[in-house]
């Protein structure tokens, strides 16, 4: 039964694909990517992998599809029609694709339970049967992430904080001048006159191009619909980020949820009056706090005479001080995601909205 | 057959995998790169999570008193990482774009090597 | 006296002469004269070591895991570092009358490398194994490249190119492989008495490869054909091309393919093998051909260039001969032609900062107006042809002899023709500048005197009368080629 | 030793990374990346130099013993990277100093800075690590933080160059990653040595086959190994002075070291050159590489670009050393990855200098250059020696050792090939030198005349690289001993006699 519903969605998937190729407009392209990652999200789900389900479901249908268009919005929508393929290319990615398969021959099949990932003693079983006693929450994939896999978990962090100054240096968010008040933004290259929205009664400026680009500004139900939603979205991110030991979820989901609040905020207030409550400045601090709070929970392991990030040290029982590094780990992480997505969505929607 | 069977996730995940691949190499529009490259890492997360799926197994949380099969967890927490790395680079490559749209008015890979090719060396 | 000793006066006076600078110019050129004067005695200091039977050697410097470099002196290096240590006091008297005379430009530079490529050629002369030579060979090449380009433009660009092209090609291209290829072979890169290719194995087609590739690698013997840097290099003022295009960098070249026809190969595995029997015919074309070119050259310094390549094969023919008598000999040329060609050198650019002539067709009657630089000249032809009573008749003796040695007498047919074109292309030049009339003077106008600056003219004097001292006086050499190891 | 010492080599720089983004000030954040760079040189030569005297350091992050955890896997071959790494990056950075605060807007100098920082991590974590899927995370830190560095560039094809980068560089991530599945699918393990048990006892020995193939593919992407290096000369000629200078020396430079890793210790000598034909395609690729590149280099006009052009030359070099397969070939290789990084970085150093001081490096547009900077085209033409191979630099000693290597196994003609090389190298640097040398300028202005050095602070440090590499060059002993060291550490595996931490 789980093996068909994977392979009717695999199928899915399989068709969703041929239409990205086909596509020669980049915003259904972009939607049907989102939609990918969508049904991508429900096969893990089958397959049990929950928190990967989850994250793909918030990241790449949610955040990532919130990016491109972003810079569709920015760029063209069309890609230019071409008359000649690349053979080429097809050569290559049936070459490599060939090969691929060639590889799977004698792999393990579909589901086997004694395929070497599975019964490897040092790893999946370890896992598997020591991390209740070892580590301590239910939540196997929380153990393995955060603790016996802590490290990669911070290089993991320290990507996403590099895309978030990545970002910022590239697309050069302007900053907010001392003693400059309401138009936040100091127009660059572009002089727009700013106008009050007048039908938004709460006051809040926009140019007129960032009108013309959100129309649902001006969509009283929405912003009533936004304003109630969006404390359960936060309520959500918290849950999901202290419920991480028990069932799917931890630090990187919770982190994106967060920031989802934010984004739709965002998207429908605009993006001054959204400033105003999470100010750039505050974002740059939160990255960095977040990736500081990992490394200091790992100094502080290695200050407590244990290896780095041995969180076994942080208490005087092991599983306290386990349950106490992941705690923070989780947090560290987070913070700095929460910091991280809002600073791009910012980074993408102000390039635009001068 | 039994090795169609076992196999058939496998293979189509590969298509799929060149798919990407293929829009990675074979467009001109960057942005298109870019969703190549999405669709490309999607199948590769795919890949893995396949690797880690135990037949009648249960997701890798522990439930007080019962003794059920798991799924391998190991594939799940490398994927946790690398979808986070996979949207990173994304955003980073996007922003990028959006440059160089500003900087060239195109997206298109063969008008900016058109463009380039007249300016003056360096 | 350890051999090390002998770069540190060369590399010590660098810093004093980028200290003192054009500013003080006394100063700077004392203090070459002053670590000149220090060389002299220290090579001489070897020298005695040498004569008291003991066999001065620095500590081993490990470049590589196996390889290191060190300095040995044997007797055959003890008699080059001699002569250019001698010739570099000599040649730094001459070219402070040279280059003041002539105004040059950029003279700290030119004494920096100068001194450099001194330092680096003393390195070469007491080198104890390939890599040591290797180094100071290239290191050789990279000093003097800026000596060559000294005046700048467009031509002496070129030459510099073509200088460095074909040095560093060479060196790279054929003498680098040919180092490594022995090393595997043997083991070793030691310079060891009677070779150490003896038991490394190889085919007597393998061993003539691989003397072909030391042969042309060492591209500064000025062996044909990659002779073309040498008269391209003669753009380089009159000082440098006396020293080191008559002395230091050719005779670099010989000595070192002198060094490892008897050190590496060892004399008997070349003449057992017939290594060397395509390779004589390239040096007996070089001899002639090179006369012949030199018999064309109506610019002065283009003709010495040629019969420097003439005479410099007389030296890889006397290698390649591989005879006890022969190679003697070899090792002998390389002093007298040292002596003979820089006096002529020495005149060519004497005569240009005086009467800034440089074609031969030009010289007529010059020898009323430059009596002692003409009469110096006519000496060091003397010695170049191998005429008593200057030296280079005893080395020409020599190899001659080493050709009947090793059975074949076309060898010394070629060497006696070869003299024959030296007659006709050095002889007119005296006679011009003797006998002609001078043309700029009307009839019956007698000659001033206009001779050379006094640092040039003492220099002058001083090689060609060593030249003709040798000729009376050889012993001492001798002894010294009497106490190379053959075997 | 401390032993805590192998984990604050990576974890200070990592820290030191959010530190100069909150404090956002330029000088503080350059003050920061100094002394974080400073430390983790300083720890670097100290593991270095333990891992020589003690042997190998195993390192148990989290405490959890490997397999379960990830652990740190430190033999002379990463030590030794280490200290490359932070070493040039250190001096790098001294040099960035200026050519910073010229290139890039002060606004940003704190991100530029921490880019940097991070770039260093993730090529030391990468370096450092005894885990197959943390190269992987380690690898994407430093990918992001280079695209970043790259995109910094002043010239709009920086840009693009990033951009093409970024294309290429993902894909060979992904390649890796996909590699690292198949591994896992059939070993069931991610340690290192691990692997290199269960690899030759797997029932999945295809899927071994490709999984090596794709990270074989993968890495050589990242090292730009010919035919694979297409992002490599825009993105060294259209980045940062800097940027050019620190990642010529490093980057490809690690990424090389990912590819021994798993060459020689991972999959084995045997499976790596026994059944893959690797000699077949490798060494071809390589000698094609070196020979072509150089000739590519030969025309460039850009100073940057030729350069660049030569690293890809000059990777080949190292690449036909690894694929000699012998000590003594990879002795050579290894060697070669330390020489060239010190000539490579130099070169940029000078060139930089050049164009803080001229705004360009297009040689026809030079005129004048040794006397309005005499010491930076000194410091380019002894740094160019290296790149040729004269005698007493580095070059001749990598150079030696390869044909030697070659000679070995009778390959006559791969020693032929490569001094063909070399001497197309001489060719591109003769002609910089002698533009540099002989070049007057054709009108005379007074602002072309007179001397305008570039500061001391670029003069220094790239005269200490210089220094640093006519050292190795005359005790050339010195890294031989370590490379060959490192090499028969490779060909022996893994070691299991080891000090555990």
């Amino acid at each position: 039964m789980e093996a068909t519903v994977a392979n009717v969605l695999l199928t899915f998937l399989a068709v969703t694909a041929v239409g990205i190729i086909m596509l020669r407009d980049l915003l259904a392209a972009v939607i049907l990517l989102g939609a990918y990652s969508l049904i991508a999200a429900g096969a893990f789900v089958v397959m049990d992998a929950v928190d990967v389900a989850f994250t793909e479901a918030a990241v790449g249908s949610g955040i990532s599809t919130i990016l491109f268009l972003g810079a569709l919005s920015f760029t063209r929508h069309d890609q230019k029609p071409r008359p000649n393929h690349s053979w080429m290319a097809l050569f290559l990615a049936v070459a490599a694709g060939g090969l691929l398969i060639y590889g799977t021959l004698d792999m393990p099949y579909y589901g086997s339970a004694t395929s070497a990932a599975q019964t490897n003693p040092g790893l999946a079983v370890r896992f598997l049967e020591e991390s209740g006693s070892e580590v301590g929450p239910p939540n196997i994939v929380t153990s393995v992430l955060a603790s016996y896999r802590g490290y990669d978990t911070l290089g993991e962090t320290m990507v996403v904080f590099a895309a978030g100054i990545a970002v910022l240096s590239i697309l050069g968010l302007k900053r907010r001048r001392p003693g400059e008040n309401a138009p936040l933004d100091a127009p660059g290259d572009k002089t727009t006159t700013l106008v009050v929205n007048s039908s938004a009664d709460d006051g809040s400026i926009a140019s007129p191009n960032e009108m013309k680009r959100y129309p649902r500004q001006r969509h009283r139900v929405l912003q009533v619909v936004t304003k109630l939603v969006i404390p359960f979205v936060l309520m959500f991110g918290l849950y999901v980020q202290f419920h991480g030991d028990y069932g799917p979820g931890g630090g990187f989901q919770a982190g994106v949820i967060f920031a989802s609040g934010f984004i739709l905020y965002g998207l429908i207030f605009g993006l001054q009056k959204t400033r105003a409550i999470m100010p750039p400045s505050a974002l740059r601090i939160l990255m960095c706090l977040g990736l500081l709070l990992y490394c200091g929970t790992g100094l502080l392991t290695m200050v407590l005479g244990g290896n780095l990030l041995d969180y076994n040290v942080l208490a005087h029982d092991a599983l306290h001080g386990q349950h106490w590094g992941i705690f923070t780990v989780e947090l560290g992480v987070g913070i700095t995601v929460t910091g991280v997505m809002i600073s791009l969505f910012y980074n993408f929607a102000s390039k635009r909205s001068l | 057959m039994e090795k169609i069977a076992g196999l058939y996730s496998y293979w189509i995940v590969v298509v799929l995998m060149m798919a990407g691949l293929y829009i990675m190499i074979a467009r001109y529009n960057l942005t298109k790169k870019i969703i190549g490259l999405g669709l490309f890492q999607t199948s590769i997360f795919y890949l893995y999570i396949t690797m880690g799926k135990v037949a009648g197994g249960t997701a890798p949380i522990l439930i007080d008193g019962e003794q059920p099969v798991y799924s391998n967890p190991v594939p799940h927490v490398l994927i946790l990482t690398a979808i986070v790395v996979g949207v990173a680079t994304s955003a980073v490559a996007l922003a990028l774009i959006v440059r160089i749209y500003e900087e060239y008015g195109t997206v298109e890979e063969d008008e900016i090597k058109a463009i380039e090719a007249a300016e003056p060396e360096a | 006296m350890n051999p090390l000793w002998t770069l540190v006066p060369p590399l010590a006076v660098i810093p004093f002469i980028l200290f003192f600078g054009e500013k003080r110019r006394n100063l700077r050129e004392g203090s070459i004269i002053l670590a000149g004067l220090a060389l002299l005695l220290i090579n001489n200091l070897i020298y005695n070591d040498l004569m008291a039977g003991g066999m001065p050697q620095s500590g081993e410097f490990a470049l590589m895991a196996d390889y290191s470099l060190k300095l040995s002196a044997e007797p055959m290096g003890v008699i080059f570092g001699l002569l250019a240590s001698f010739l570099w006091v000599v040649t730094t008297v001459y070219s402070i009358g040279y280059m003041r005379g002539h105004s040059e430009i950029n003279q700290t530079r030119f004494y920096t490398c100068f001194a450099l490529a001194l330092a680096a050629v003393m390195g070469a002369a007491y080198a104890d194994n390939l890599l040591t030579l290797f180094v100071a060979y290239e290191v050789i090449t990279i000093s003097t490249f800026p000596l060559v380009t000294h005046v700048g433009g467009e031509a002496a660009r070129k030459a510099g190119r073509v200088y460095l092209g074909i040095l560093m090609t060479t060196s790279i291209a054929f003498l680098l492989p040919a180092i490594i290829w022995t090393a595997s072979v043997s083991g070793t890169m030691d310079f060891v008495p009677g070779g150490v290719l003896k038991d490394a194995g190889l085919s007597n087609g393998a061993l003539a490869f691989m003397l072909a590739l030391f042969v042309f690698g060492i591209a500064k013997s000025g062996l044909m054909p990659f002779h073309r840097w040498l008269p391209a290099a003669m753009v380089a003022p009159t000082p440098v091309s006396a020293l080191l295009h008559a002395v230091a960098v050719v005779k670099t070249g010989v000595f070192s393919l002198l060094k490892i026809v008897t050190y590496t190969f060892g004399i008997d595995v070349i003449s057992i093998s017939g290594a060397a029997y395509w390779l004589l015919p390239v040096a007996g074309f070089t001899i002639v051909v090179a006369s012949f070119v030199a018999f064309t050259k109506d610019n002065l310094k283009a003709r010495l260039a040629y019969s420097t390549i003439g005479q410099l094969a007389y030296i890889v023919l006397a290698a390649l001969l591989a005879t006890v008598m022969s190679v003697s000999g070899g090792v002998l040329h390389i002093v007298m032609h040292a002596f003979g060609k820089i006096t002529l050198f020495f005149c060519a650019g004497a005569i240009l900062v005086a009467l800034h002539k440089s074609e031969i067709s030009k010289l007529d009657g010059i020898g009323r107006r430059m009596p002692i630089t003409m009469g110096a000249f006519f000496i060091g032809s003397l010695s170049i042809i191998g005429l008593p009573p200057a030296g280079g008749a005893w080395s020409k003796l020599l190899i001659a002899g080493g050709s009947f040695d090793s059975g074949t007498i076309i060898w010394a047919m070629i060497l006696m023709f070869s003299t024959l074109l030296n007659i006709a292309y050095l002889l007119p030049i005296s006679v011009r500048a003797f006998l002609k009339p001078d043309p700029t003077l009307a009839a019956g106008e007698r000659a001033t005197m206009t001779e050379a600056p006094f640092a040039c003219l003492w220099a002058i004097v001083l090689t060609a009368t060593a030249s003709i001292c040798l000729f009376l006086y050889p012993a001492p050499l001798m002894t010294l080629i009497g106490m190379i190891q053959w075997r | 030793m401390n032993v805590q010492i192998p984990a604050l080599l990576i974890l200070v720089p990592f820290t030191a990374a959010p530190l100069c983004v909150l404090f956002r000030h330029a000088v503080a954040s350059w003050v920061i990346a100094f002394c974080a760079n400073f430390f983790s040189f300083f720890a670097a030569c100290v593991v270095l130099s333990h891992v020589r005297s003690e042997g190998v350091i195993r390192y148990k992050v989290g405490g959890w013993m490997a397999p379960a955890g990830i652990e740190y896997y430190i033999d002379t071959l990463n030590a030794a990277v280490l200290v490359l790494v932070s070493g040039i990056s250190l001096i790098v950075l001294v040099y960035s100093y200026h050519t910073t605060k010229k290139e890039v807007s002060l606004s940003k100098h704190h991100l530029f800075y921490a880019a940097w920082l991070m770039c260093l991590t993730g090529l030391m974590g990468i370096a450092i690590t005894g885990d197959a899927f943390n190269v992987f995370v380690f690898l994407e830190v430093s990918s992001l933080a280079t695209y970043m560095l790259i995109s910094f560039g002043k010239d709009r094809r920086a840009l693009t160059a990033t951009f093409r980068y970024l294309i290429m560089g993902s894909v060979g991530a992904s390649f890796i990653l996909i590699g690292i599945g198949f591994l896992y699918a059939a070993t069931g393990t991610l340690n290192m040595i691990d692997l290199a048990e269960r690899i030759p006892d797997s029932e999945s020995q295809r899927a071994v086959l490709v999984a090596f193939s794709f990270i074989c593919i993968g890495v050589m992407i990242k090292a730009a190994i010919f035919p694979l290096h297409a992002w490599l000369p825009n993105a060294y000629t259209y980045a940062p002075t800097a940027v050019t200078a620190f990642l010529s020396g490093t980057a490809t430079k690690v990424s090389l070291y990912v590819l021994l890793r798993f060459f020689f210790s991972i999959f084995g000598f045997e499976f790596s050159f026994g059944q893959m034909l690797l000699t077949g395609v490798l060494l071809p690729a390589a000698i094609v590489g070196f020979l072509l590149m150089s000739l590519v280099a030969v025309f460039q006009t850009d100073l940057r670009r030729m350069l660049a052009y030569s690293s890809v030359a000059q990777l080949g070099y190292i690449v036909a050393g690894i694929a000699l397969a012998s000590q003594a070939g990879l002795t050579a290789g290894i060697v070669h990855i330390v020489n060239h990084a010190l000539v490579k970085s130099a070169l940029f150093m000078s060139v930089g200098c050049i164009i803080y001081q001229i705004g360009h490096a297009h040689r026809p547009s030079f005129d004048n250059l040794f006397k309005r900077m005499p010491f930076t085209c000194i410091a380019f033409i002894i740094s160019g020696f290296g790149l040729i191979g004269v005698p007493l630099t580095v070059g001749f000693i990598s150079k030696f050792a390869l044909i030697e290597a070659s000679l070995e196994q009778n390959y006559w003609w791969l020693a032929v090939l490569i001094l063909v090389s070399s001497l197309m190298a001489l060719v591109y640097v003769a002609r910089v030198a002698e533009v540099m040398l002989f070049r007057k300028s054709r009108q005379e202005t007074p602002e072309s005349s007179g001397m305008s050095e570039a500061p001391m602070s670029m003069l220094v440090p790239m005269y200490l690289l210089i220094a640093i590499g006519l050292y190795f060059g005359i005790n050339g002993s010195a890294t031989l001993s370590l490379a060959g060291e490192a090499a028969s550490q490779l060909l022996s595996g893994f070691t299991m006699e080891l000090s555990q931490q």
